[in-house]
């Protein structure tokens, strides 16, 4: 039969192409570290960072769960509303303005529970119009998108709700050996979907079905199921997103919880290095372009620029960082 | 002159909300609907969505719809102008309220009856004067400014800004956008406290984002009241009891409850009654004097 | 005519019967909601969204999206209002011209730096709303009143909205690009297989950059009615008019992963939408769902759903595949 | 003619990722002339076409066409130079009529709008040179994989080219198509134009092609006059080495020992499905290779869809094993012991992306797995034996399946279902555009297989291959299971006139 001997490696020669866009947007991020440290004030602290950390968390979680919906082929618009209603569900709860629960612990138990629960069934429900009924991702999640508020709006009739519950804040105030518990629980989500995505059956299946559906179909793949889980999943970590959000400000407000996140979401992933067509993802990817868009966020407030030139900016770094990977995966 | 509204015993009115996104707007909508409520008028409520084009077709829908008279909170000065020429076209009445128009393009008592609210940017002055007659020492300042682009956020900044330059004492140090937001309030203030640790004021333009400041404070291990001095606009029950409690120093109230003194001046208007071209809300001011006193009467 | 056959042809036209079933609902339920008034109304209002739409139309029927076109209108309006003393072409000129400009970038981000489209309007959507704050001061720009600029925006020509004639020769045209020009034919290609398109010799890049550029130059007209139907520039509008568009763009019929599209159906998605928005106006004048706003969006989802999966429904049955001539 | 060449190119390198694809290629194509591109999956055949019409981007070498240096920069160019090409991969759109396929690039107009009327008439036209009459307004995703290879070419020849190149266009054609493209190319060479002829299918050549070039990786090794070189040549200079004659066999099927076939495993009675299945039965037993034939369109590859769970059966029952089979989905039929290997690799076999390890374990993926997690090693030492086993060129189990050639392509699926150690395999066109080394390979392979108890549905446009292969040979006729042959009984004679049955067009109208 044929000689497979050929084609060997002629050794491991320095790629350029490869190397930006493999570490592309990590560079961006140093390059932004390192202005910082020349020209704005006061950067180099803890509380920098601590700040930074903070508030790039509830981006980050929700971008997890939005890269494996893009990895799929699809795009899920539905994150900011869903956070809303998990952030207008659980004070409900906790306030015993469902049923009373005598006991604080048991009340915030579930009330998180449940709210994140019912982000994750309308997850489901995202997912399940995209299998069932093979609506567009973009669409299927716009109803969402356009619904969810307002049902977020209406459960609370829009009014604002506060409160002082520590027992609940503690995800968004909370510190454990000195770390944000913000911090801590965005650092599990990323590990625990960076190695299922690598490591299980379920992840090589995420990546399959954006690469080829039917081949995927035809594999075997519960195509439909994954589908369905991979929106559900997304709609989990909306719904903890939106709880860490309301926990940090005292208050749940559901015209606000989430607006915008989508955007936010999506350009993290797409800065970080997965592609939107799907089949390919990196969730350290996501990580760090998210920290890159937060820290290009920090940097002009820090330094003053004003919004309006600010949006100019931003505008040119999402696409330099995209666009110094892109070079890089053009010629490798 | 407006086009005149016949007597009746109960009206079908409109009133077309500009937007619904915060507690502010939510207690003005209330408002307006528990007093048509009380009265047993018929409302047409329109929700505009933050766009003031959508609110033209809001109002251009109320006059297709025949209603006797329009409430219009308008978005922007200009451009609700075509709004309100076309009720004037169609023989309805406007009253506007809390935000007003362009003065150079439609006027008072002649394209709509009269502009009930506050004035925005006295509010932002009032809240200047009272820094520099009270700062003790606090001057170096925070801006957390509203919507980009929106009225409110333009005169109080004005209104504020004018003040402070006549004081050389005084510096803005930053000033950035918190969207009327508490969550974003709180993002800027965090960041801005970061890169100016001299900071010891902070003003915001809404109580909302004033709130979110006094958490930005405190996560930076500062004390609101002590370290920073909080000012706010808008004087809602949460933001006056932040003044009792001294985490904030002093607040302009704004009050959203337009209900009754807005379907009064209906009535009076219905009745023949002259009607002022400017109706401004008597707006109280609170600081720790008299916060306490008043809490319990704050919206 | 066969079942299969039929249901094809309601898959393609289905979203005109939907529109013709709202209109009929409204006006059995409403007074004057047929009247001369709200009709011209809901068209001089609607013809903006018809206008960004069309241009959305052409960049999914290539695969693409373009998320900047609320910002592009807006963006629009700020120059045309700032060119408006001038006269009513010049500032009708400036504001396409500003439109095309965004366009332009656009096209270049999407085809010489082969940026993601959802990517590069993302970006372009925030550079361009930035500009037009820039521009304006952060505030609405008046128009001027003397110039004859708000003809554009406020008049009727022949008892109907100018704005809504404008929309109307727009999608003549875009009817008569699509079908009968080998561009037409183009972007349908690119949009059902672009390397295939490639690969037959079909100037590939070359529509791409027309359709985006086609995009900004249609925004950009929106921005001139904006401003000269509202009397202002106004730097903050066109939020979520990109969702609009797609969302219309798609209850039309036209697939989001490009190839088949129809131009017609695009404008009775608009109007279903736009008129969508009327009805709940109406209807909340009858004191029922008044009492909170928010059921608004609710219903709009749920219409948007219903309306999603009988399209689904439809063109899986029919195999509503492309039969436009 | 020698000296009046029409396209010559010297010195081509073309590196991918710093691999050589093509290193020092030399081609030449001769005015007037049928010129055979041949050589082993991964040779560069595609390459060095993709190169000339200037998809890709040559690093060295030059090109001469029509007396003139060539430099083009893409398709569109190249067409515009009067090089027509028709390339491995299908390249249509699917959801544009046939019209519009044939078209594009060279519409009609009057008024400077499109004449559809007149384009209509040229599709049509064009079609019926290849006895296919069809609605030619309807879109192109309706028709099976024959009509629009014919569509395909009917585009290329539409071009008045100087040039016409085909990257293996008989690869899903049925013998009688192939016949009728034959006379094409042979009119197209009447009226001067050269043709470049991309086949694994040596017979082909002799019938058409007056020279051929051989290559071998990346480089071209030899170029002969088609009636000066004989078939074992050919192989063995495609090979890089001397091979010895095939007794009488056209194919590596040798004889089977009846003892290996067990009892029944999947019975199939009356099934209907879809617009086309009316009426199929047939059954398979395990240790057999059972061979479905038939023309394009009868219908072959919907009965292994149902099967396999992919469509939903109208009428008509299955067993499998003994008990009634029902498969709602795949994972159903994958779970049952089946495979299916598909025949259009590119949309319903490989994940680009994916790497040729990641490809193959696939399907087996959950079964290696430990509590949903992937067992890495496991998966290696697999794939690493499948390479070997099907001679995959590639370099190294984490290559990009996109990058590999098509032919390599197909093994890797191969291996995927092989993999799963499957009791029935369904192979449809297991050796569609695989090289005569592989195919041969391939082919024993599927023998062993059957030797070891494994129930193989085969089906296959190549009669040759059924004829050799099969134990059993079911034929299909629109839609219905009309004959069945065991080995003796089926003589290439039996199965044409089964297949056949008068002389109906190729492709009917549409019937929807
Ligand atoms: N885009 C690409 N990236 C990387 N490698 C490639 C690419 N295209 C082709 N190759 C490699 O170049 C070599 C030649 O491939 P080519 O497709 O030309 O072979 P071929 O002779 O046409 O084979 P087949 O008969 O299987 O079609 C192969 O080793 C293949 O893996
Ligand atoms: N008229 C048609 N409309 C839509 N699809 C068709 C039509 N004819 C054939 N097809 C599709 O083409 C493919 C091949 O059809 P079929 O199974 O009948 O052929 P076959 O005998 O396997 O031949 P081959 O697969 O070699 O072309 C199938 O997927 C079928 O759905
Ligand atoms: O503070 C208020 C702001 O929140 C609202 O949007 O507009 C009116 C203001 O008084
Ligand atoms: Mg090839
Ligand atoms: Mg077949």
């Amino acid at each position: 039969m044929t000689d497979t001997s050929q084609t060997a490696h002629t050794g491991k020669r320095f790629d350029p192409f490869d190397f930006l866009a493999r570490y592309g947007t990590l560079i961006a991020l140093v390059l932004l570290i390192l202005f910082n440290l020349a020209f704005t004030r006061n950067f180099a602290t803890i509380q920098t960072l601590n700040v930074n950390l903070t508030q790039v968390c509830t981006i980050v979680i929700v971008a997890v769960g939005m890269t494996l919906v893009i990895a799929t082929g699809g795009i899920d618009l539905s994150v900011g509303s869903l956070m809303a209603i998990s952030g207008a569900l659980a004070p409900m709860i906790f306030l015993g303005k469902i049923i009373p629960i005598d006991n604080v612990y048991l009340a915030v138990a579930a009330a998180m529970v449940v709210s994140i629960a019912v982000a994750g069934l309308f997850g489901l429900f995202n997912g399940w119009l995209i299998s069932a009924f093979r609506i567009q991702p973009i669409v299927a999640t716009l109803v969402l998108f356009i619904a969810g508020r307002g049902i977020a709006q209406v459960m609370t009739n829009g009014n604002l709700q506060t409160f002082r519950v520590p027992q609940f804040q503690f995800i968004g105030l909370g510190r454990v050996l000195g770390i944000p518990v913000q911090v801590i629980l965005m650092a599990l989500i990323v590990l625990a979907a960076a190695w299922m995505l690598k490591r299980t059956v379920f992840g090589r299946q995420i990546i399959a079905i954006g690469g080829n559906e039917r081949a995927a179909e035809l594999s075997g793949i519960a195509v439909a199921k994954v589908k369905l889980l991979v929106y559900a999943i997304s709609g989990l970590c909306a719904g903890l997103a939106g709880l860490v959000v309301i926990a940090i400000n005292s208050s749940s407000d559901a015209n606000l919880v989430g607006l915008g996140m989508e955007l936010d979401a999506i350009a993290a992933v797409a800065v970080g290095g997965t592609l939107l067509s799907g089949g390919k993802a990196t969730i350290i990817g996501t990580l760090i372009g998210a920290m890159t868009i937060q820290l290009v966020r920090y940097t002009l407030l820090a330094n003053g620029v004003p919004d309006a030139a600010a949006l100019v900016v931003k505008a040119a770094i999402i696409i330099l960082a995209v666009w110094i990977q892109q070079q890089g995966r053009a010629h490798a | 002159a407006s086009p005149p509204l016949k007597k009746k015993d109960t009206y079908k009115v409109g009133f077309a909300q500009t937007e619904s996104n915060n507690p502010w707007r939510l207690a003005q909508t209330a408002s307006m609907q528990e007093e048509a409520k009380k009265r047993g008028w018929q409302l047409v409520y329109t929700d505009a969505a933050s766009s003031a084009a959508k609110q033209v077709a809001d109002v251009n829908s109320m006059i297709a719809q025949g209603v006797d008279l329009i409430f219009l909170a308008p978005r922007e000065e200009k451009p609700l102008i075509p709004a309100i020429k076309a009720a004037k076209n169609a023989g309805i009445p406007v009253i506007l309220l809390d935000r007003s128009v362009d003065p150079s393009l439609a006027k008072a008592g002649d394209d709509y009856v009269t502009f009930i609210g506050s004035n925005f940017i006295e509010e932002g002055q009032r809240i200047g004067e009272w820094l520099v007659a009270n700062g003790k020492g606090k001057t170096k300042i925070i801006e957390l400014e509203g919507t980009t682009g929106s009225s409110p956020a333009n005169d109080r900044k004005k209104g504020f800004d004018d003040v402070i330059a006549k004081h050389s004492d005084f510096k803005i140090v930053a000033s950035q956008t918190g969207d009327f937001a508490r969550d974003k309030g709180r993002q800027v203030a965090e960041t801005l406290l970061q890169a100016h640790p001299d900071a010891n004021v902070i003003y915001a333009h809404n109580d909302e984002m004033a709130l979110g400041a006094i958490s930005a404070i405190e996560a930076a291990g500062k004390v609101p009241g002590k370290d920073i001095l909080v000012l706010s606009i808008d004087g809602g029950k949460e933001a006056v009891q932040a003044v009792v409690d001294g985490k904030i120093a002093a607040v302009v109230e704004c009050n959203p409850r337009f209900g009754p003194k807005a379907y009064d001046t209906a009535v009076a208007y219905a009745a023949g009654e002259k009607i002022a071209p400017n109706i401004i809300n008597p707006d109280q001011f609170y600081d720790s004097s008299n916060a306490a006193k008043l809490l319990s009467s704050a919206y | 005519m066969t079942r299969t056959r039929f249901l094809s042809l309601l898959g393609s036209y289905g979203v005109v019967v939907a529109l013709l079933l709202l209109i009929l609902f409204g006006w059995l339920r409403y007074d004057y909601f047929l009247g001369f008034f709200n009709i011209t109304s809901v068209l001089r209002y609607n013809s903006m969204f018809a206008l960004v739409a069309l241009g959305m139309c052409f960049v999914i029927m290539t695969g693409g999206i373009d998320l900047s076109v609320g910002s592009t209108a807006a963006l629009g309006s700020v120059v045309a209002a700032l060119f408006s003393p001038q006269g009513t072409w010049i500032g009708l000129g400036a504001g396409v011209g500003a439109g095309l400009c965004v366009g332009l970038v656009n096209a270049m981000l999407v085809t010489r730096l082969r940026i993601m489209p959802f990517i590069a309007t993302l970006a372009t959507m925030l550079a361009a709303s930035g500009t037009a704050l820039l521009l304006a001061d952060n505030q609405s720009v008046s128009v001027s009143y003397d110039s004859g600029f708000t003809t554009i925006g406020q008049e009727n020509f022949l008892g109907f909205p100018i704005p809504a004639w404008i929309a109307l020769a727009a999608y003549i045209a875009g009817w008569v690009v699509l079908n009968f020009t080998s561009t037409g034919r183009g972007v349908l290609a690119v949009g059902g297989n672009e390397d295939a398109t490639r690969m037959m010799g079909l100037p590939v890049g070359r529509i791409k950059f027309l359709v985006y550029l086609a995009s900004g130059g249609l925004a950009g007209l929106a921005g001139v009615i904006l401003a000269s139907q509202f009397g202002a520039g106004q730097p903050i509008e066109g939020v979520g008019w990109e969702l609009f568009a797609i969302a219309a763009v798609v209850v039309g019929g036209t697939l989001l992963t490009g190839g088949v599209g129809s131009v017609g159906a695009t404008l009775a998605g608009v109007l279903l939408l736009g008129i969508l928005f009327n009805v709940l106006n109406f209807e909340n004048g009858k004191g029922w769902i008044s009492l909170s706003a928010y059921w608004q969006s609710v219903i709009r989802g749920l219409f948007l759903l219903i309306v999603v999966i009988l399209q689904a429904k439809l063109s899986s049955r029919g195999n509503a595949a492309a039969r436009d001539h | 003619m020698d000296t009046d060449n029409l396209l010559s190119m010297t010195g081509i390198d073309k590196r991918f990722a710093g691999i050589p694809a093509l290193s020092a290629a030399a081609f030449t194509v001769a005015r007037g002339e049928v010129h055979a591109l041949i050589g082993q999956n991964g040779a560069g055949k595609s390459t060095l076409i993709k190169v000339l019409t200037g998809y890709h981007k040559r690093d060295t070498g030059d090109v001469t066409f029509d007396g003139k240096p060539f430099e083009v920069s893409s398709p569109q160019q190249a067409q515009a130079n009067g090089i027509s090409t028709i390339y491995q991969e299908i390249n249509l759109v699917p959801y544009r009529s046939l019209t519009e396929n044939i078209c594009l690039g060279r519409e009609k107009r009057r008024f400077g709008l499109l004449d559809w009327a007149s384009m209509h008439r040229e599709a049509e036209g064009l079609l019926q040179r290849f006895n296919i009459r069809v609605d030619v307004r309807r879109p192109l995703m309706e028709f099976n994989t024959a009509t629009q290879q014919m569509v395909a070419i009917a585009r290329a020849i539409g071009f008045s080219a100087k040039l016409v190149i085909m990257d293996e266009p008989t690869s899903s054609l049925d013998e009688r198509e192939v016949g009728v493209l034959f006379n094409v190319i042979r009119q197209l060479k009447q009226e001067g134009v050269s043709v470049v002829f991309v086949s694994h299918k040596l017979d082909e050549l002799y019938a058409v092609c007056d020279r051929v070039t051989i290559m071998r990786d990346g480089k071209t090794v030899k170029t002969a006059r088609m009636d000066k070189i004989e078939k074992i040549d050919l192989v063995s200079s495609m090979l890089g080495r001397s091979i010895e004659k095939a007794e009488g066999h056209a194919t590596a099927f040798t004889a089977r020992d009846e003892k290996n076939i067990g009892k029944i495993l999947l019975s199939a009675d009356n099934l209907a499905v879809g617009q086309i299945v009316q009426d199929v039965s047939f059954n398979i037993r395990s240790g057999e290779i059972a061979g479905f034939a038939g023309l394009l369109g009868a219908g072959r590859t919907e009965t292994a869809r149902l099967v396999f769970g992919i469509d939903r059966l109208k009428a008509g029952a299955m067993t499998y094993g003994g008990k009634t089979f029902e498969p709602r989905r795949p994972s159903d039929a994958i779970a049952a012991g089946l495979g299916f290997c598909t025949e259009d690799r590119k949309s319903e076999g490989i994940v680009p992306d994916m790497s040729v390890a990641e490809n193959m374990m696939l399907a087996l993926m959950p079964k290696l797995a430990k509590s949903g997690v992937i067992d890495e090693k496991a998966q290696r030492e697999i794939v690493e034996h499948f390479i070997r086993k099907l001679g995959i060129k590639c370099s190294g189990p984490d290559q990009k399946v996109r990058e590999l050639s098509g032919g390599n392509q197909q093994k890797v699926l191969l291996g995927r279902w092989l993999a799963m150690n499957p009791r029935l395999l369904i192979l449809d066109e297991p050796t569609r555009g695989i090289d005569v080394g592989a195919k041969g390979e391939i082919q024993s392979l599927i023998k062993s297989l059957a030797d070891q108890g494994l129930a193989v549905l085969m089906i296959s446009s190549e009669l040759e291959e059924v004829i050799e292969g099969a134990d059993r040979v079911f034929v299909l006729r629109d839609g219905i299971s009309v004959a069945e042959f065991d080995r003796a009984a089926a003589t290439e004679d039996a199965l044409m006139g089964a297949m056949a049955h008068g002389n109906a067009p190729v492709v009917e109208e549409a019937q929807i």
